[in-house]
């Protein structure tokens, strides 16, 4: 049991490459680079396996019960010193520590990011090859590699943002890995302070957990959530699991901090397939689904990470329906599929998401990197319009991307169609179909983004050729080292999803079976509440198959290819100037869709106040305009006000800034001073007879004063 | 010696110093002004007489009228006043001096019609004999210090007025 | 007519006093001003001596030393105005006001 | 009353350093007709070995004190009880000393720069000490009056001992002037009070005092009023508080700037001295009735004069302005002597601060001029803020000493004047003025801002004349006193503590 | 030698500044060598103790006490006494750190009036440090203002273009609070003889009397809550607080780049030391009640918002960090007066990492400026592609600044805001804003500086980091890690003096009974010793 025992070792791995590549890195030759570089992520993986496998011995000799582990006490003293008070006047110790815990989810995690991970940095030593910066690419995968697995292994709610805001620094640091194009760095930008507000519901979040659970270990948490001490509909935990799911949110590119996403293309594909694909945006799922014991017990959270979830999914589909970046396309069809895995989450059906989760990882990965072999191919060219007719120059990337294209379109026996049919199944049959609006609403994205998918592909890969003569020139199938990923995740797109072949097509479920110890509890709190319908899905699946179900299969199967054929119609013939058939019907959706509704440049007037509405700036460089406006005018103010107002009512040119400045608190003295101090000196003209006087004067003052006493 | 016409001598004596008083104050020519201080200082003697006070009018006499005034007549001669006579007597401030001088005035009249009771009660005992001789004593007595330190301040007064005064030291 | 008190005496020198203050407070002669010091100084001494018929021959030998005083003040006060005139031509004291503020 | 019983050894024992240095002064009269013009400085040595003396002769005062202490027998009154040479004299006494000696060595090459390098000028200054010790000691106002005028009347002459100069000529009119112009309002009052007590001794007027209080259910009388106010008028005129204070600037610009320093240390504790004296051993029943006269006269005095130094460019007026602003601050400690909240408890706290205040002011105020002095060269008049710019370049020396000073004048631990001002605040506190207090507090921050303007010009303005500046061996022999003063009562006070709680007698 | 341990480590820098007198001016090298052994002395001579601290960190009380009460001026009833406790210890420390890099950091940036430049600094530390060890209320004063003076000049002569406003700003500022504070604790010092008939300042004596006149009937909640208000002014000055902070920026921008460092990184820091070292302790009721205390918190977080809108505006890049200086000390008063272990802890460990953070920045800022003479954001632009370790730096220090988890920014804000969460959720929800804020401004100003291409052709010819310039972030990015990392040796070393605050300000605060405490016998003693006792005259313990 050594490794199972030995767990906190596998973030060490990728922390030593990075560590190596900041500390060395700019010295070593690209092969040295790749050694260690892959080299780590190589052990890590395979050290997940051995651990995981013996995760399972562990579990059959301790079933349900996740595998936990102490290095040391982080946050706080261990000598009981830290104590604060939690809500119902208790002491709690202030206590977090870095520890680590391997369970079935966790533990699916594990495999999935060191595995896909694993094949990323393959195929990044490839696709890299001619880039500066190589070791600087390398550390910040491993860095995030890292962070991502904190994220994973963490048993408790910081270590988990520790994490948390590791891949968000990693997310940044390779967005803008380009960092001298302004697009990419202001991207990067974007993306951390979106990720941020998220974490700062996150942070909220933890700390509501913490004043009401007096801990923030998984374990206690979970165990006092199980306790039937808290109503279900308690409004602080309410409260908590909104706040998280701000944090998930923003992390998981949901509405409405969904907009850093796109932007995000703008780092290297190999790091939007891992990153913005597969792993890191997947950790606010994670985060849902570990806290799951908090959101039962909160009906109003669940139904909210629903509705977002499903709104996410139809609005990101429908803009991606119209855009022309391969690559935009596909971060929109990722923040689509987010948001059906919330919209599992929401309705209940936390293996469904989990499950969509897994082979969304496969098949996105495998878009992503298959697009970014296209665009490797085209010489860097990203833009849809000029492409076309690429199937036969790269073909291993064409029959890898189609068969991802046939796993997200839903279409059997490809794994996306698994997942995807068991959220929608679990949506319909939720709290008695309560949720029917939302899976019409799944219905239509599931339409939507076959048809995209496919649009992607026509464009693509079939149709004329409409690039230019030298970049038609240069067309070649990429090197070995990426397209060997791109084989093996085909070959998981297609094969993952059998992991969850449900019962109703007869098979059985293993992948439900497996998360049954972290779910399980919270279908029996459902069931104690009578809330049948919301029951987790693996435990529904066993007690009866609607006819429904298979009704329902066969529509979503329906779905996909009628996407197809749409897409097939439209594009299969595409030259240059084709025809969108969406701007054809109605124009101003089409302008709509294509300008993403406009929300980047809503933000940007009212949020960030980048832009101006008229001449006012909104938003927080609004508020920070006019807080430095009052730091210069009313804090350090204006009390030589009197000899300034003319100014000061004339123009907003600059030395206006450096009268106004200097202030109320110490200019300002100085020169009432100046001012008080005149009668003062009018009293020292310099004539003796004028002191004599002044001298008379206080005598007879005194007199006075003594006289009328 | 018992005193004669008190009151006539009273009203006559300090009514001359009074009006010297004003003709100091008031006199364009310097010179005018000396003379007049000269014969306000002389009625103050006599009243100093009235106040069986000998010795103190003999000194006003001989020091003050004798000696300080030729001084101040010496330096009015010195000092060229032919100009300043002809110019403005009074300066620009000379309203408000003269109203909050008669204010002053006003006020010490006023606490002394209200508290001069406690001067009137007391009727003095004449100190009629060897006024002079009892002065001589206490000046070598309680005074003897006081007196030396005197002597200094005098010595002082020519030093510095010799300091001041000469052209070359 | 009443008895003459020290009060009467007390209200002679309160009006030499005021005379002085007078002077003082309005000529432009220099020489003036200090004979108005004078003034000041001799209604001191009025007073001092109309006390000393109460109180015994204290008032008296201080009236002396006042005097002491007034004779050096004047000589000092002579002397720097020779000196003074020696630089500047003028006894008008509101032409004095090269030191203010 | 008899002939030779009442001078008795005692009298000349505590008269001892007033006679030395009358014999000083007029041995200096006498030696510099002798010496050539080149050999003045013969004078200043004597004059420098005079105060020595007379700091003997204080000395022993003390040894023969302490040894009659043992027999149980107090000395202290001399001539008739019209002098005391108690431990508030002697302090003073040397206060006046240590100012007197210092001043006479910053004066050496300042005189000589301007051609008045005179015997009379070291004998003034010495006959002027006579005076101040004369009014710390004198309990008898006759005396105390005389010693005044004969410290006045010296310096005035002193005031104008530059007889060339305009300026000097001018301040030395308008000194005398308004000073003759107090002293003749002073003695009315002095007139006055004898008047109403019948005699001229402080015990006596006293018990007079409180007499006529006592008998008016210690309500004063309108003529006690008068007799106080106007003694009061000479009394704030010689510590120069506003508003009686106009004529402290024009005599200090206008002075040499020695005799500026030498006044605004010793000219002002003599009158401090005396005010003390008249105003707590004399009137102290009256203490209740000159309160709020304190009062007032403190927050306008801190007030104008904080606001008028702030605008000056003359360095001795805004230093001048500056003795105004502590002067407000030192009768704050008077006010906290007579409290209010407890009437019949003495606070003496104040009383220390005023006499710390003396101390340690005589030295940073004499090291500041000291500075000051030394920018006197052929061609600069050198008191202008702008000569003093970029003195840090000049003579790095003197700048950090001129920040010492200034510091330590700001209040600013751990230097000697912070303790004077956390005396008074101490004693504000303690007799419950909080107002007050926070007043003086404010006051002191707004000090800071003027003198800071001279560190400023000193340290952060380039030097407009870039020569270095020449210092004689005698003026940094001040400064070095003035400074090692200035640090050493700062960091170790607790002596100087007990020194002046010594000299308060308590 | 542990008995002398503080005095040795006060007065080394002040050897230093006198031996620095007799050098010749015009020897430079000479005065930057003999500077820097001084300032690394200082940071060596206090290295030991930390093993001997670590020994008793749990134990009660102040450690390696000094001196007695009354021992300096005894008629006033002043004293020379040090010690320490775990706050001012780890003060302590960073302040000897921050001395020594700061000192280093300066050996190419000044080249005019070199001696004095190295003397005033010395000074300087010798001011802090006294400030931190003083458990005399006298003391203390002095080396509270005698530092102004140093540093006033140090901002005054080689500050830029606009020092003499700067320099004369920060001096008044700071005057203006401490002598309300000194009128303030002169009324302690009364109250305390009316109660225990003795004249001290001694602090432990002041702890004892000064919390009774909340409920004094002579005086009154009003008044405490007055004398309370001028400790609040002087240190809510040298926080700053809003809205006190305007002399910051200004003494900031102009200040000589180690002075920055030293200003933000240890000066402010006394501010927030005072409150916890005097106005909590003297005045427990006054900062418990909710009135008071809201205000402290209101102000606390308009800083934190208030700064970080500011800074993100700037484009000085050191105006910048200074205002992002008032939101970072708006969390660590935030932290003070959540009142409770986990906000006091994480306030003091956050004034740490501010220091360390900040200093860095202004390091960093320094090191630009050296270079190219201004701190114009917009002067800048791809700096990254020529000096690409600078930019390694930078960002790290960046992202501690901003809190990143794993760097010592978080620790201190995570724990802050949990304890002020614990006390009332909306002050935690009104801060937490100020975490996103900085991100965003941290984040604009490194795309500005340092992303994009090399648009300003005289940015083309930097150099990157000289050997010793690393040498200066060292030390700091070790800290920066060490206490991301691992900061539990630091919360242990808070522990006791913090709980002991808690505890008297709060003595019915739950929870604060720790097994360590328990397992000494003296603890009740010390609980006791905590709660003011009247008429206990004063007793200090000996070391």
């Amino acid at each position: 049991m050594f490794f199972l025992f030995h767990i906190w070792l596998i973030p060490l791995f990728p922390a030593f490459g990075a560590a190596v590549m900041f500390c060395f890195g700019r010295k070593l030759q690209k092969q040295t680079v790749n050694a260690v570089c892959v080299g780590v992520v190589v052990v890590a993986f395979l050290f997940s396996c051995i651990a995981f496998s013996q995760y399972l011995g562990y579990a059959r000799d301790n079933p349900g019960k996740p595998y936990q582990t102490t290095v040391y006490t982080w946050l706080g003293t261990d000598t009981g010193g830290m104590n604060f008070v939690k809500y119902d006047g208790t002491p709690a110790a202030f206590q977090t520590d870095v520890g680590f815990l391997l369970d079935p989810l966790s533990g699916i995690w594990l495999l999935f990011v060191t595995g896909v991970g694993m094949l990323i940095h393959i195929y990044s030593t490839g696709y890299m090859a001619h880039e500066g910066g190589y070791y600087r690419f390398f550390g910040y995968l491993n860095l995030f590699m890292f962070s991502m697995l904190t994220l994973i292994l963490a048993n408790n709610y910081v270590l988990m943002f520790v994490g948390w805001e590791g891949v968000g620094l990693c997310s940044y640091l390779l967005i803008g890995f380009y960092f001298h194009r302004h697009s990419a760095s202001t991207a990067a930008n974007k993306a951390f302070i979106v990720n941020r507000i998220g974490d700062a519901g996150f942070l909220l979040g933890m700390f509501t957990i913490a004043w009401y659970f007096g801990s923030l270990r998984f374990t206690d948490v979970n165990h006092l959530a199980h306790s039937g001490h808290f109503a279900i509909g308690d409004p602080v935990i309410t409260a908590a699991t909104l706040l998280l799911f701000i944090g998930a949110c923003g992390k998981s590119a949901q509405l409405p901090l969904y907009v850093w996403l796109p932007d995000a293309m703008e780092g290297p594909t190999p790091v939007s397939a891992l990153i913005h694909a597969a792993t890191m945006v997947t950790a606010g799922v994670y985060m849902v689904a570990r806290s799951n014991a908090l959101f039962v017990l909160a009906p109003t959270s669940m139904k909210t990470v629903a509705i977002v979830g499903a709104l996410t999914a139809i609005f990101a589909a429908s803009i991606g329906l119209v855009q022309n970046d391969i690559k935009r396309v596909l971060a929109y069809s990722t923040v689509s599929q987010l948001g059906y895995m919330f919209l599992a989450l929401g309705v209940g059906a936390f293996t469904a998401g989990v499950f969509h989760v897994f082979t969304h990882a496969f098949f996105k990965a495998l878009l992503f990197l298959g697009s970014g072999s296209v665009i490797h191919a085209m010489s860097g060219e990203q833009d849809m319009r000029n492409m076309g007719d690429l199937h036969k120059r790269i073909p291993i990337t064409h029959w890898t991307m189609f068969i991802a294209t046939f796993a997200i379109a839903g279409i059997p026996p490809f794994a996306g169609f698994f997942s995807k049919d068991e959220i929608l199944w679990q949506t319909w049959s939720s709290e008695h179909g309560a949720y029917i609006h939302l899976w019409v609403i799944g219905y239509v994205t599931a339409l939507m983004t076959a048809f995209y998918m496919f649009r992607l592909m026509f464009l693509t890969f079939h149709g004329r050729a409409r690039m230019s003569h030298e970049v038609e020139h240069h067309i070649h199938e990429s090197p070995k080292s990426m397209t060997g990923p791109l084989i093996v995740l085909a070959l998981c797109s297609i094969c993952a999803g059998w992991l969850g072949w449900p019962h109703s097509l007869g098979g059985s479920d293993r992948f439900a079976k497996f998360l049954n110890p972290v779910f399980a509890k919270e279908a029996e709190v459902f069931r104690a509440e009578g809330k049948g319908g919301q029951l987790a899905a693996g435990e529904k699946e066993e007690e009866h198959t609607s006819p429904i179900e298979y009704g329902l299969m066969f529509l979503s199967v329906g779905a996909g290819v009628v996407g197809w054929g749409m897409a097939w119609r439209a594009y299969r013939n595409a030259d240059k100037g084709y025809a969108e058939p969406i701007a054809a019907a109605a124009p101003p959706v089409y302008d709509l869709l294509y300008n993403k509704y406009y929300v980047d440049e809503a933000y940007d007037y009212a949020f960030t106040g980048r832009r101006k509405v008229g001449d006012v700036r909104l938003g927080v460089m609004g508020l920070g305009e006019a807080s430095s406006w009052f730091d210069a005018n009313v804090i350090d103010g204006t009390v030589n006000a009197a000899g300034w107002m003319t100014r000061l009512a004339g123009t907003l040119s600059s030395w206006w800034d450096k009268w106004i400045i200097d202030g109320l608190l110490v200019n300002g003295p100085a020169v009432l001073s100046r001012i008080v101090s005149y009668p003062v000196r009018i009293l020292q003209w310099g004539l003796v007879q004028w002191y004599a006087l002044v001298m008379v004067f206080g005598l007879v003052g005194f007199v006075a004063y003594y006289a009328w006493r | 010696m018992q005193p004669v016409a008190t009151t006539f001598f009273f009203y006559f004596l300090s009514g001359i110093t009074v009006l010297s008083g004003i003709l100091v104050i008031t006199r364009n020519n310097a010179v005018h002004s000396a003379l007049a201080l000269i014969l306000g200082l002389l009625a103050q003697a006599g009243l100093y007489l009235m106040l069986y006070a000998p010795f103190v009018a003999g000194v006003q006499i001989i020091l003050y009228a004798g000696g300080i005034m030729v001084l101040f007549l010496f330096v009015i001669m010195l000092v060229n006043l032919e100009r300043a006579q002809k110019e403005e007597q009074f300066n620009k401030q000379w309203l408000v001096g003269l109203l909050a001088a008669v204010a002053l005035g006003g006020l010490l009249f006023a606490v002394y019609v209200k508290g001069g009771t406690l001067f009137t009660e007391h009727i003095a005992q004449p100190v009629e004999n060897s006024n002079t001789q009892q002065i001589g004593v206490m000046l070598y007595g309680n005074y003897m210090f006081a007196f030396e330190i005197a002597s200094l301040l005098l010595l002082v007064a020519i030093i510095g007025a010799v300091v001041m005064a000469k052209k070359r030291i | 007519m009443a008895p003459i008190t020290t009060l009467h005496y007390l209200v002679v020198a309160a009006a030499l006093f005021i005379l002085g203050v007078i002077g003082v407070l309005t000529r432009r002669n220099v020489v003036i001003i200090l004979m108005s010091i004078e003034l000041i100084l001799n209604a001191v001494n009025l007073n001092l001596v109309a006390f000393s018929r109460m109180w015994g021959l204290h008032g008296q030998v201080f009236a002396i030393f006042v005097i002491t005083d007034a004779a050096a003040e004047a000589a000092v006060g002579l002397g720097i105005l020779i000196a003074f005139f020696r630089n500047k031509e003028t006894v008008n004291m509101d032409e004095v006001d090269l030191l203010k503020w | 009353m008899g002939g030779a019983q009442y001078f008795t050894g005692t009298d000349y024992l505590l008269s001892l350093p007033i006679i030395l240095l009358t014999l000083f002064a007029l041995g200096i009269l006498l030696i510099d007709l002798m010496i050539p013009r080149e050999l003045k400085w013969v004078n200043a040595a004597t004059a420098f070995v005079g105060v020595l003396f007379a700091a003997g002769g204080l000395v022993r005062i003390q040894l023969a004190q302490a040894e009659l202490m043992l027999q149980g027998e107090r000395v202290e009154w001399a001539f008739m009880h019209s002098m005391i040479m108690d431990h508030f004299a002697i302090y003073f006494s040397y206060l006046f000393l240590a100012g007197a000696a210092i001043a006479i060595l910053m004066s050496v090459r300042y005189l000589e720069i301007e051609h008045e390098h005179h015997g009379e000028f070291y004998s003034l200054i010495l006959f002027s000490v006579v005076g101040m010790m004369v009014m710390a000691s004198g309990f008898d106002i006759v005396l105390i009056f005389i010693g005044l005028e004969l410290m006045a009347i010296s310096t005035y002459v002193l005031v104008g001992f530059l007889r060339s100069d305009k300026r000097s000529n001018e301040a030395a009119l308008k000194y005398l002037l308004l000073g003759a112009f107090s002293s003749g309002i002073f003695a009315y009052g002095l007139s006055l009070f004898y008047g109403l007590t019948g005699s001229t001794n402080l015990v006596n007027i006293g018990i007079g005092v409180q007499r006529e209080l006592t008998a008016r259910h210690n309500h004063a009388s309108p003529i006690l009023v008068v007799a106080l106010l106007t003694t009061c008028v000479g009394l704030f005129f010689k510590i120069a508080a506003i508003p009686f204070h106009q004529w402290l600037p024009d005599a200090y610009e206008g002075a040499p700037t020695s005799v500026t320093g030498f006044m605004s240390v010793a000219v002002k504790a003599a009158a401090w001295a005396m005010l003390l004296r008249i105003l707590i051993w004399g009137l102290y029943p009256m203490r209740k009735v000159y309160l709020p006269l304190l009062i007032f006269v403190s927050i306008v005095t801190m007030t104008g004069a904080n606001l008028a130094a702030l605008t000056q460019n003359n360095l001795k007026r805004l230093l001048a302005y500056s003795s105004i602003a502590h002067v407000g601050y030192m009768l704050l400690g008077l006010v906290a002597f007579a409290s209010v909240d407890y009437p019949d408890a003495a606070m003496t706290d104040g009383l220390k601060g005023i006499l710390l205040y003396l101390l340690v002011y005589t030295f940073m105020n004499l090291g500041a001029f000291a500075v000051v002095t030394s920018l006197r060269q052929r061609d600069v008049i050198g008191d202008e803020i702008d000569d003093i710019a970029g003195l840090f370049s000049r003579a790095p020396t003197e700048a950090v000493l001129m920040l010492i000073f200034l510091l330590s004048l700001a209040g600013i631990p751990p230097l000697a004047g912070f303790y004077g001002k956390y005396f008074i605040f101490l004693s504000l506190m303690e007799s419950g003025h909080y107002v007050l207090a926070s007043l003086a507090v404010l006051y002191a921050v707004f000090g800071l801002y003027y003198y800071m303007r001279i560190a400023n010009a000193m340290f952060m303005r380039e030097a407009t004349d870039k020569t270095r500046l020449p210092i004689s061996v005698a003026m940094k022999f001040a400064l070095g006193v003035s400074a090692v003063a200035t640090v050493y009562i700062g960091i170790f006070p607790e002596r100087f503590i007990k020194l002046v709680t010594w000299s308060a007698g308590l | 030698m542990q008995s002398h341990i503080l005095s040795i480590i006060l007065f080394t820098p002040l050897v230093g500044a006198i031996l620095l007198m007799f050098v010749p001016k015009d020897n430079k090298d000479a005065i930057r060598w003999i500077a820097n052994l001084f300032a690394l002395g200082g940071l060596l001579v206090s290295l030991p103790l930390v093993p001997w601290f670590w020994a008793q960190r749990f134990e009660p009380g102040f450690k390696f006490m000094e001196g007695a009460p009354n021992n300096w001026i005894p008629s006033i009833g002043a004293g020379y006494v040090l010690g320490i406790d775990g706050i001012s210890f780890l003060l302590i420390m960073l302040t000897t750190l921050l001395g020594w890099v700061s000192i280093l950091s300066s050996w190419t940036a000044i080249e005019n009036r070199v001696k004095e430049y190295y003397i005033w600094f010395l000074i300087l530390q010798v001011g802090m440090l006294g400030v931190f060890m003083s458990l005399d209320f006298f003391l203390f004063f002095v080396f509270w203002e005698a530092m102004l003076v140093p540093m006033y000049l140090l901002i005054g002569i080689w500050g830029g273009p606009r020092k003499l406003y700067a320099a004369i700003k920060f001096f008044l500022y700071t005057l203006f609070g401490s002598v309300l504070m000194l009128l303030s604790v002169l009324f302690l010092y009364f109250y305390n003889f009316r109660q225990t008939g003795s004249y001290t300042f001694s602090i432990q004596a002041l702890y004892r009397t000064a919390p009774h006149i909340f409920h004094d009937p002579a005086y009154g909640s009003t008044f405490a809550i007055l004398l309370f208000l001028a400790f609040f002014l002087a240190f809510a000055i040298k926080v700053p607080m809003f809205p006190f902070h305007t002399w910051l920026p200004d003494a900031h921008v102009e200040a000589p780049t180690a002075g920055s460092v030293i200003l933000a990184g240890v000066l402010l820091k006394m501010g927030t030391y005072g409150f916890v070292r005097f106005a909590l302790p003297f005045f427990p009721d006054v900062v418990m009640h909710p009135k008071v205390r809201g205000w402290m918190i209101a102000l606390s977080i308009i800083g934190i918002i208030y700064g970080a809108l500011v800074s993100l505006m700037q484009k000085d890049m050191k105006k910048l960090v200074a205002y992002s200086s008032v939101s970072h000390l708006g969390f660590c008063t935030l932290g003070i007066f959540a009142l409770n272990p986990a906000g006091l802890s994480g306030s003091v460990l956050q004034q740490i990492n501010h220091g360390i953070s900040t200093g860095a920045l202004f390091l960093i800022v320094g090191i630009l400026y050296e270079r190219r003479h201004t701190r114009e954001i917009s002067e800048y632009g791809g700096i990254s592609n020529v000096m690409p370790l600078y930019a390694t730096i930078t960002m790290i220090m960046f992202l501690s600044s901003m809190g990143l988890p794993l760097l010592n920014g978080f620790v201190g804000e995570f724990t802050i805001l949990q304890g002020t969460f614990v006390e009332n959720w909306r002050w935690a929800a009104w801060a937490v804003p100020g975490v996103i804020l900085a991100a965003a401004y941290l984040l604009w100003l490194y795309q500005r500086v340092f992303f994009g291409t090399v648009t300003n052709p005289k940015n083309e010819k930097l150099h990157d980091l000289t050997p010793r310039e690393v040498l200066t972030f060292v030390p700091l990015l070790i800290m920066a890690f060490w206490i991301g990392l691992y900061p539990k040796p630091f919360f242990q070393i808070l522990q006791q003096p913090v709980n002991q605050l808690v505890l008297t300000v709060r003595p019915d605060y739950p929870g604060i009974s720790s097994p360590v405490n328990a397992s000494i016998p003296a603890a009740p003693a010390q609980a006791a010793a905590l709660h003011p006792v009247t008429a206990e005259t004063t007793k200090v313990a000996k070391p």
